[in-house]
This record gives structure tokens, C-alpha cells and sequence, in this order.
């Protein structure tokens, strides 16, 4: 080792750890850039609506007490879906929404902690006791999808889920309250 | 370690020091930048929100999201229940005393729910070690007319907040009968099934998931085991028509609305089980 | 040696091995050609195959904020 | 016997005993799940054993093994006794009561609320005051090693510590910082709610606080690995370590970078921010730098082995690699299993995109990838390497050891490939059952059979683990050949002080933690979320 210049050998090693590591650096950067990209021109974000409500009282709160649950077109057009998940079940237990509008999911739970997604979309949040979760976005495609709970919330979890029904604009009619049902099948 | 060791060659840790706190610092603070301004801040201009509202959604101080508007809500509406279970709710049930209560049932209610907490009368639910939380659920919706029963609805309104809670404390601490395993063993395959396994195919969740005692369902859903048959198969029914409504959020009405007569009379034989 | 050391006497890290100096010196020529080429690879994939979920499966399920 | 070797081999077979009762469990619940085992088990034995297989695999397995493995390290790389011995079956000792306590409550079904527990839902208070038993003992641990590493600087001033001594502490040091947030939690909130103290929680802080250990945890449970990269692997393949200083970075940047990471586990939640999300996925981004460096400077140390046997050409080097023995075959199958486990990781830490796989079978390929299969292969790698060194014997043959090693990592890889893509379809976590009769789900159905099958494969592996063990137990007495830890291609002579010690890290790791989980945890002093009501499973 000695005849062969120790120091230069070592230094040569640093410099391909260093090359490397320029390397890794790059690739972080791609990653990370994606993010930001795809923030500022398609204002993609986690869900994140830091909205705090009682748990204890939410029966009692007007957003989300019972007959107000559901899909609702208000004057302005816009589309608010509210869905409470509470031990082992959504209510409504199918929820009918627009094909390729904007909508506003607000959920929330009286009890514990639950989750949901729903199959084939990019709609994940969870639940948390003590705040409303709220996801904007759009559904490309029509037909029946599932949202299950997905975090584990007692015994009865595995048998939390709701059926989500994405409507074509024809098909999505709100009565005369601005509410808009599943269609019967 | 905090002190440097007299040989450790410290001309190579200085830059050490200076550049390792500098990246890692540089780092956290582009991600302040980035996250905390810039981003929320473009978000809220093709949004129509300004600079310090957004900012404030990305920290969290306002709710919402920096690049949607927040929806409205909507006006308020008649509850299904008045009782929410608050810290102070609870504190009137941990301080209920069960002596007081045993003065109340022995002047009230053991015409019907025997002074054991055991029926005396048909379709009349049993309330020996029934949980305290359901009882004391199920007596303030009569108060509040939420649930409506033509003589308890009276009786209830008769009855103060402490007063009801002394009443389930005692029912609650009469010694409980567990299921006597040979007599379930009986029951039908299907309906156990029902019960532990619930039925996935017609999202309907194990019956054990919230009436068995220390199941960490809902705090009023009350303990199944031993009850009267008549009495469950009438509410399965009253909770199936849409009658009775006083189960937040209809967890009761949606469930008992999907089950098959059969299967609600399966279920009432089930839960009578080991009541000798 | 001390009665709590296990018994291989495994020594600490001077342990001469069995690496022969000059052919070390030989190989550390090459060395680490194959083994960039080879985890460069790996990891190019990886960003790759991220921008292409990225791309060709997250941003097509919806937009989410 | 002698007194280090029995410390080593009863914090060993705990954790094997509760990683073999766990391999049966996973397996089981992968048969409920499937469409073969509709009318298996109840949901309630299911979510039971779904806690003991977390508590036994996340829990027990992970931290006996790290004492046990750090012990070992201790007295071999710095050779010299171990300080505090009786300190370390005390600790030992005070770990086996708090499994006990722990398991207890589990088995009887009063304590079904997963290993991440999830408050407002609260099981036995004697199951979260065992699992502080562990802990605390693991804090003995912590101190134990950085005593000993503190004494050996003193006794070799200005010389560089041992690499494996130096990640050894550098794990003890990251576990003190990371078990901060669950014991906060554990103290503050749950054991007071499940006592009956307190009748509510503030869920938001509760979720925040186990992120400061949930992702930090796992590369507790992941640097054992990567000491046996660096120290072990280059010399059982016959070569050299490429690049000392490279290790110690490795592990110091480990260090920093685990900790101010874990609210990518909250991206999905409502309780804080988009701004203050985003800073924490940067940093996520850059907890990938310490295992791309690994990658490298392992595989380079292993181009020198192959190379040194007569290796040529480009990939030439990799055929050349002794892959008979056990130690290299695991880092070439660890390093497969981390590449896939990685990708997924990639996913899961993509701001929004993290959206499409939150909360789905995706999560748990990834986990299961990452730690079942690159770590734990490398536990068996380390077990077969020092357990001839334990106990003064040899194994007979390597093949039962290389066969246990290729079934596992075939079982976890067609376990996890079917994960990756049913997650990516919707299919959540932490069900009993699925309700197979849904269009939707109909079509996941051979797949989750698929498997299944490949969980039956690992099973296979883990018994045919303990047996090698078992076997090794009853051969002769046989004199051990090689020494275990590699030498660099430059052994450091003199390092910086910033390389040989944690002052300076400690410092920035206060700085960036306090910048990352500062605010998100004082909002709730400043604005408390409205509390939940306590359900109690017991």
C-alpha cells in the first residue's frame, strides 16, 4: 500500500464517494422538483385542513348532524359532499358525487380515529377525532367505487365501508334543497 | 465526548463543524421557504387568496387549504339525541351513587324491571348489569323526547340528571349472568356468524363489536347478553321502520333495516340465551 | 485477554486478513467502476420508475389540495 | 459458558422465540384475509393477533436483538470488558417483565389495539406499562454503550473508534432521541387515559407524538444491517471495506435525518398544515442519502472481494463473490429486497402522491420489504455469523443456513409483489375479512391467495431458522477460522473529532428537531383540539 502513494489512493476513493454523492443529490432534487412542479402549476397537496370541531357534540353541530350528510350543490355551483365515519360506519352509506367537477369532501368522526379511500382515486384522509378532514378533487371516471375505512378503529372495522357513486353530469341532479342522492339500482 | 481529546486532529474538525451545520440548516430553512411561502403563496394567487391567508392554511393557524376556497356551512337542525358524552356527563356517572338509585327503583321502576334489574312484564327490557352509560342514554332521550315510550317518556321527565345516573349505577352493578355457553352453542350457525363475524357481503358489522362488554364501540351501546327476547326483537323492528331514531347517525336503523325477519328473531333467541 | 471476551478472540479491527497488499493495490484500479455503474443503475431506475408512477398513474386518478 | 456470551444468547433466543410465535401469527391472519379463510377466526382474535405479531416483531424481536447484537459488539470491537454487566441483566431482566405484562393482556383479548395503538381506543393499562418496561430497559442498553464507547476514548486517546462500536452508539444515541415521543404519549396521555384518570384525549397531539418515534424507530431496528455491511460483509466476502469515513457519515447522518422525518407518517392528517408537511417530506427526501451512500460503498467493498478472487470485466466481479457463505448471500439478497422496499418508500414520501397508497397493502409490501426482508435477513446474516463465536461451535454444513436464507427472501418478495399492486388498486390495511363478493375486491382474491402461499414459504424459513440454531446448539466444539470485522482499504489512522464522537451531532439534531416538531407540536399548547372520549377494548 505504502508504494503506491497511500494518500493519493485515499483521495481518489473521497473523490468517487463525492461523485457519488453529487450523484445522489441530483436524483433527491429530481424527486423533490416533481413535488414542487406539480404543487405550484396543478396545486397538488395533501389533504390538510387543520379545522377543529367537537367530537363529543358533533350530533349537535349543525354541518354534521344527521340530515345534513350527504352531497350538496349549493347556489354558487359548488359541490360539498359531508360524510361522518363513526364506529363501524359511514353515513350515508352511499354517496353520489359529479363526474369531472370540482368537490369538497368534509369529513368527520364522533368517536375514534378512522381513515378512508376510495379504490382507484387519489381521495385518501384520515379521520381524526377533534377535526374536520377535508379533500378537493375531481373524479375523471364514472361508475360505483368503494370507500373503506382504513385505519383500524375497533372490532367491527372490517365491516366499515361506503360506496361512492361518480355520476355524469347528466345524471347528477340535485332536488330542489340542492341535495343529490345514489341512484337507486 | 463533549470535551475534544487533546490528540483528535481539531484543524480537520473546524470545517467538520461549519459545513455540516450549514447544510443541514440550509436545507431545513429551503424547506421553510418552499413549503411555508412560496408554495402556498402561488397556490393562493390562482385561487384568489391572498398571500397571508395562505400562508397562515399552510401552517395550519387558518383551516383549509391554500389553494381551494372553504365551503359554508349549513344552518343547524334537530339532533336525534341530546346527550353527548362529555367529560362532565361522565363525571355525573362516576359520581352517581347505586344506594340512592336502589331508593329510586324500589319507588319507580321495579313494577316493571324488578328490583334485580330482571323483567317482571313482557317486552320490557332487563337492566341487571346493563351498562351505566346506556341506561343513562336511554333515560334522557325520553326526557328529551328523543325516544318516546308512553309510560317512560313520563317517568323519565320526572327524573333529574343525578337522579337518572343513580338509577343506572344501580342497575349496572346487579350482578351479571354470563351466556351460558351450552345454551349458545345451540343457536343456529348463520347467527353466530352474525354476531362475530357480522356479514360482509351486506356491510354489517359483528353484532360483538359493540354489545359485548369491553368492546370499544360506542360509549351508550348497551350490553346484549340476557336480554329479554320480545323487548330486542320490538326495537330491531321499531329501529328497522325508522319509529325509533334516538341511535346517532342511524347506526341501529341502518343495520336493523337490513336484516331479515328471521334473522332479527334469530338474534333475540341469541342474546336470551343462558338467562335461565 | 480478559474472561469477559468471547472466546473467537475476535479481535479488534487491526486484524490483519487475509488481502494480499499488491493485489489490493491492483483492483483498487478498477474499482468502484463496476459497482457505480451497477448502483447507478439501480437508483436511476428508481427515480425513474417514480416519475413514471408519478406521472403516468398518481396525476391521472384526480388532483387532489 | 462465560458471562457476555450467555447476556448475548438469552437476548438472542428472546427475540428469535417472539419472532417465530410472530411468523406463525402473520401467517394466520394471511389465511383469514384470504378468500380461503372466510369462516376462519373472528375479527376480535384477528386484531388480537395482529397486536402480538407487531408488539412480537416490532417490539420484542427488534430491540432484544439490538441489546443483545450491541453487547456483542462492545466487548469484541473494543475489546475490553463490558462495563456494567449487572446493569445489563437488569435491564435484561426488567425487559422480560415487561413482555410479560405486555403479553398478557394481549392473549386475553384486552389489549387489541395494534402496536401503534391508537388512541381514543384503549386497552389494558398493564399492556402500554410493560411495553415502558422495555423501553426503560433499552435505556439501559443506550447508556451501557455510550459508557463503554466513553471508556474506550479514554483508554485510546485520539485513535478512531471501531466503526461497528461507533454505529453502535450511534443507534443507542438515535433510540434515546427517538423514544422521546412515544414516552411522552405513553406517560402523558394513554397510561393516565387507560387507568382511568383522564376520560379523554387530545387525538392530535397523540399522533404527533408517536411520529417524533415512528419512522426513527425503524432505523433502530434497521442500523444492525448496516453495521454488518460495513464491518461484517466486506471481509466474509474477501475483500476490504471501501471507505471507513464513508460508515461513520452513514451513520451520523442516520442520526440527524431519522428524527425530524416521521410526520410523512401524518401527510394523510388534519391536524397540521400543508407548509409544515412539506418540510418534513425535504428532509425524508434527504433520509435516503445514508442508504445511497451505503449502497455504493458496500457494493464497491464487495467489487474489491470479487475482483481479488479473479473477477474481470464490468460485472464480472459479482459471479467471483463467495456466495456459499451465508453473510454474502444475505447482503446480495438484502440489497434486492432494500432496492424494491426503497422504490416503494419513494412513493409513500411524494407529498400529495402519497394519496394513492396511504393506508393500503402498499404500505404494509413496503414495511414488510424494508424490514422483514432487508433487515431481518441480515439478523439471520449476524446470527449465523457470531453465533459459532457464542457458543465455541461449528456448523456441520452451510447449505440448511443458505436455503433458509433463499426461502426467505423468495417468500417475502412474492409476498410483498402482489402487496405493491393491490395497494395500488385500494385494497386497505387492517381488515379481517374482505367481502370477496364485491366486483371490486373479486378480482384481489388470487392474489391475496398468492400470498398467502409465499407466507406459508416464510414460515417455512423462520422454523428452519431456529433449527439451524437449535442444530448448531449440539455439534461439536470446533475452532472459528476467520475473524469478523473487515478492515477499510485505508484503516483510519486519525479521524476528526466530529467523526469519532456525537457532541457536534446531538447539537443539530436539538436544532433541526426543534425546527421540524417545534410548532407542530406547541399549536396544541396554543389552540388544544377538542379531546376525545377514552373507548376502552379490554
Amino acid at each position: 500500500m505504502t508504494e503506491l502513494h497511500p494518500e493519493m489512493h485515499e483521495r481518489r476513493i473521497l473523490g468517487t464517494e463525492l461523485l457519488w454523492a453529487f450523484g445522489v443529490g441530483v436524483l433527491v432534487a429530481a424527486t423533490l422538483s416533481m413535488i414542487v412542479f406539480t404543487a405550484l402549476t396543478m396545486n397538488i397537496n395533501p389533504p390538510s385542513n387543520v379545522e377543529r370541531i367537537d367530537p363529543k357534540a358533533l350530533h349537535l353541530s349543525g354541518e354534521f348532524a344527521e340530515h345534513n350528510l350527504g352531497t350538496t350543490v349549493a347556489a354558487d355551483g359548488s359541490v360539498t359532499t359531508r360524510v361522518v365515519a363513526t364506529q363501524f360506519m359511514f353515513v350515508p352509506r352511499c354517496i353520489a358525487v359529479p363526474q369531472g367537477r370540482r368537490v369538497t369532501l368534509r369529513f368527520s368522526t364522533p368517536d375514534v380515529i378512522h381513515g378512508l379511500l376510495i379504490t382507484g382515486t387519489n381521495v385518501n384522509t384520515m379521520v381524526v377525532p377533534g377535526y374536520v378532514a377535508q379533500v378537493h378533487t375531481e373524479f375523471t371516471r364514472s361508475g360505483d367505487l368503494l370507500m373503506p375505512c382504513h385505519e383500524y378503529c375497533g372490532i367491527g372495522h372490517s365491516e366499515m365501508w361506503a360506496t361512492v357513486q361518480v355520476l355524469p353530469e347528466g345524471e347528477f341532479k340535485p332536488d330542489s334543497e340542492g341535495k343529490v342522492s345514489c341512484a337507486q339500482r | 465526548m463533549s470535551e475534544p481529546r487533546i490528540s483528535e486532529p481539531h484543524v480537520l474538525d473546524q470545517p467538520w463543524r461549519v459545513w455540516a451545520t450549514v447544510t443541514v440548516l440550509a436545507i431545513v430553512i429551503s424547506g421553510v421557504i418552499l413549503g411555508v411561502v412560496i408554495i402556498p403563496v402561488v397556490q393562493g394567487r390562482s385561487a384568489g387568496i391572498d398571500a397571508y391567508t395562505a400562508i397562515c392554511r399552510a401552517l395550519g393557524i387558518l383551516p383549509g387549504s391554500p389553494a381551494e376556497p372553504q365551503p359554508f356551512d349549513r344552518t343547524p337542525s334537530t339532533p336525534v339525541s341530546q346527550v353527548t358524552w362529555t367529560p362532565e356527563v361522565l363525571q355525573i356517572l362516576a359520581r352517581a351513587d347505586p344506594e340512592r338509585g336502589r331508593a329510586k327503583v324500589a319507588e319507580v321502576c321495579v313494577a316493571c324491571h324488578g328490583e334485580q334489574g330482571v323483567a317482571v312484564v313482557p317486552e320490557v327490557p332487563n337492566l341487571a348489569g346493563q351498562s351505566g352509560a346506556a341506561i343513562y342514554k336511554q333515560l334522557h332521550d325520553y326526557r328529551t323526547d328523543s325516544r318516546t315510550h308512553p309510560q317512560m317518556s313520563a317517568i323519565a321527565k320526572a327524573l333529574e340528571d343525578a337522579q337518572i345516573a343513580d338509577v343506572a349505577a344501580y342497575y349496572a352493578g346487579q350482578p351479571k349472568r354470563n351466556p351460558d355457553p351450552a345454551t349458545l352453542a345451540e343457536s343456529p350457525a348463520a347467527i353466530v356468524r352474525l354476531v362475530e363475524l357480522g356479514d360482509p357481503a351486506r356491510n354489517i358489522p359483528p353484532c360483538a363489536a359493540c354489545h359485548r362488554p369491553g368492546a370499544g364501540g360506542p360509549i351508550e351501546a348497551p350490553i346484549l347478553s340476557e336480554q329479554d327476547r320480545d323487548y330486542l326483537i320490538a326495537q330491531l323492528k321499531m329501529y328497522a321502520s325508522g319509529e325509533r331514531r334516538n341511535d346517532v347517525y342511524g347506526r341501529m336503523r341502518t343495520i336493523a333495516a337490513r336484516l331479515t325477519p328471521a334473522e332479527i328473531a334469530g338474534l333475540a333467541r341469541y342474546y336470551r340465551a343462558g338467562f335461565k | 485477554m480478559h474472561s469477559d471476551q468471547p472466546s473467537a478472540s475476535d479481535s479488534p479491527f487491526e486484524v490483519a486478513d487475509e488481502v494480499d497488499e499488491a493485489a489490493l493495490a491492483r483492483v483498487m484500479r478498477v474499482v468502484p467502476l463496476g459497482a457505480g455503474v451497477l448502483a447507478g443503475a439501480a437508483v436511476a431506475l428508481l427515480v425513474l420508475g417514480y416519475l413514471a408512477i408519478y406521472l403516468l398513474v398518481f396525476i391521472p386518478r384526480g388532483t387532489i389540495g | 459458558m462465560r458471562n457476555v456470551e450467555r447476556l448475548c444468547l438469552a437476548h438472542f433466543w428472546v427475540a428469535f422465540g417472539a419472532f417465530l410465535a410472530a411468523a406463525v401469527l402473520g401467517t394466520w391472519q394471511m389465511w383469514v384475509r384470504s378468500p380461503l379463510g372466510a369462516d376462519v377466526g373472528t375479527p376480535g382474535q384477528y386484531f388480537m393477533s395482529v397486536t402480538a405479531h407487531g408488539v412480537a416483531m416490532g417490539y420484542v424481536l427488534t430491540t432484544f436483538f439490538i441489546m443483545g447484537f450491541g453487547y456483542f459488539v462492545a466487548v469484541t470491537a473494543l475489546a475490553r470488558p463490558l462495563p456494567g454487566k449487572a446493569w445489563a441483566w437488569f435491564a435484561f431482566w426488567m425487559s422480560i417483565v415487561g413482555v410479560i405484562m405486555t403479553t398478557v393482556p394481549i392473549a386475553t383479548g384486552n389489549a387489541s389495539v395494534l402496536f401503534t395503538f391508537y388512541p381514543p381506543l384503549t386497552g389494558s393499562p398493564w399492556f402500554y406499562i410493560g411495553l415502558v418496561l422495555v423501553v426503560v430497559g433499552s435505556w439501559i442498553w443506550c447508556v451501557l454503550m455510550i459508557v463503554a464507547m466513553a471508556a474506550w476514548k479514554r483508554e485510546n486517546a485520539g485513535r478512531p473508534v471501531p466503526l461497528a462500536m461507533f454505529a453502535t452508539v450511534a443507534n443507542a444515541i438515535m433510540w434515546l432521541w427517538t423514544t422521546v415521543g412515544v414516552a411522552a404519549e405513553l406517560l402523558f396521555q394513554v397510561i393516565p387515559a387507560a387507568l382511568g384518570l383522564t376520560q379523554t384525549i387530545d387525538v392530535g397531539l397523540a399522533r404527533t407524538l408517536f411520529s417524533w418515534t415512528l419512522h426513527a424507530i425503524v432505523y433502530f431496528w434497521l442500523l444492525p444491517a448496516y453495521i454488518a455491511f460495513y464491518t461484517m460483509a466486506p471481509r466474509a466476502a474477501g475483500g476490504r471495506l471501501y471507505s471507513d469515513t464513508m460508515g461513520r457519515l452513514t451513520f451520523i447522518l442516520f442520526l440527524i435525518y431519522s428524527l425530524p422525518v416521521g410526520m410523512h407518517h401524518l401527510l394523510m392528517d388534519p391536524e397540521h398544515g400543508n407548509g409544515t408537511k412539506f418540510i418534513q417530506v425535504l428532509l425524508t427526501a434527504f433520509v435516503s442519502a445514508p442508504t445511497l451512500l451505503t449502497i455504493f460503498t458496500i457494493t464497491a467493498s464487495l467489487e474489491i472481494a470479487g475482483r481479488l478472487r479473479g473477477g474481470r470485466g464490468l460485472f464480472g466481479w459479482i459471479a467471483a463473490l463467495p456466495w456459499d457463505r451465508p453473510m454474502v448471500l444475505a447482503v446480495g439478497l438484502s440489497f434486492v429486497m432494500l432496492g424494491f422496499g426503497g422504490f416503494g418508500g419513494l412513493i409513500n414520501m411524494g407529498y400529495g402522491m402519497n394519496a394513492m397508497i396511504h393506508n393500503t397493502s402498499w404500505v404494509t409490501a413496503h414495511f414488510h420489504l424494508i424490514f422483514g426482508g432487508s433487515v431481518v435477513i441480515m439478523y439471520f446474516a449476524i446470527a449465523y455469523e457470531i453465533w459459532p463465536r457464542l457458543t465455541g461451535r461449528g456448523y456441520t454444513s452451510l447449505a440448511p443456513l443458505r436455503a433458509q436464507l433463499w426461502l426467505w427472501f423468495i417468500g417475502m418478495m412474492v409476498m410483498t409483489l402482489p402487496w405493491h399492486w393491490l395497494g395500488l388498486q385500494g385494497q386497505w390495511r387492517r381488515v379481517a375479512n374482505f367481502n370477496y363478493a364485491d366486483p371490486i375486491i373479486a378480482g384481489w382474491g388470487p392474489w391475496v391467495i398468492v400470498s398467502f402461499v409465499a407466507g406459508l414459504v416464510l414460515l417455512a424459513s423462520a422454523l428452519l431458522f431456529v433449527r439451524n440454531l437449535l442444530v448448531l446448539h449440539l455439534s461439536p466444539q470446533a475452532a472459528i477460522a476467520r475473524p469478523l470485522y473487515a478492515l477499510a482499504v485505508h484503516p483510519p489512522q486519525r479521524v476528526p473529532a466530529a467523526l469519532n464522537g456525537f457532541a457536534l451531532w446531538n447539537v443539530l439534531v436539538l436544532i433541526v428537531m426543534l425546527l421540524a416538531y417545534g410548532y407542530p407540536i406547541a399549536q396544541f399548547a396554543i389552540a388544544p383540539s377538542p379531546s376525545a372520549i377514552v373507548h376502552r377494548i379490554e
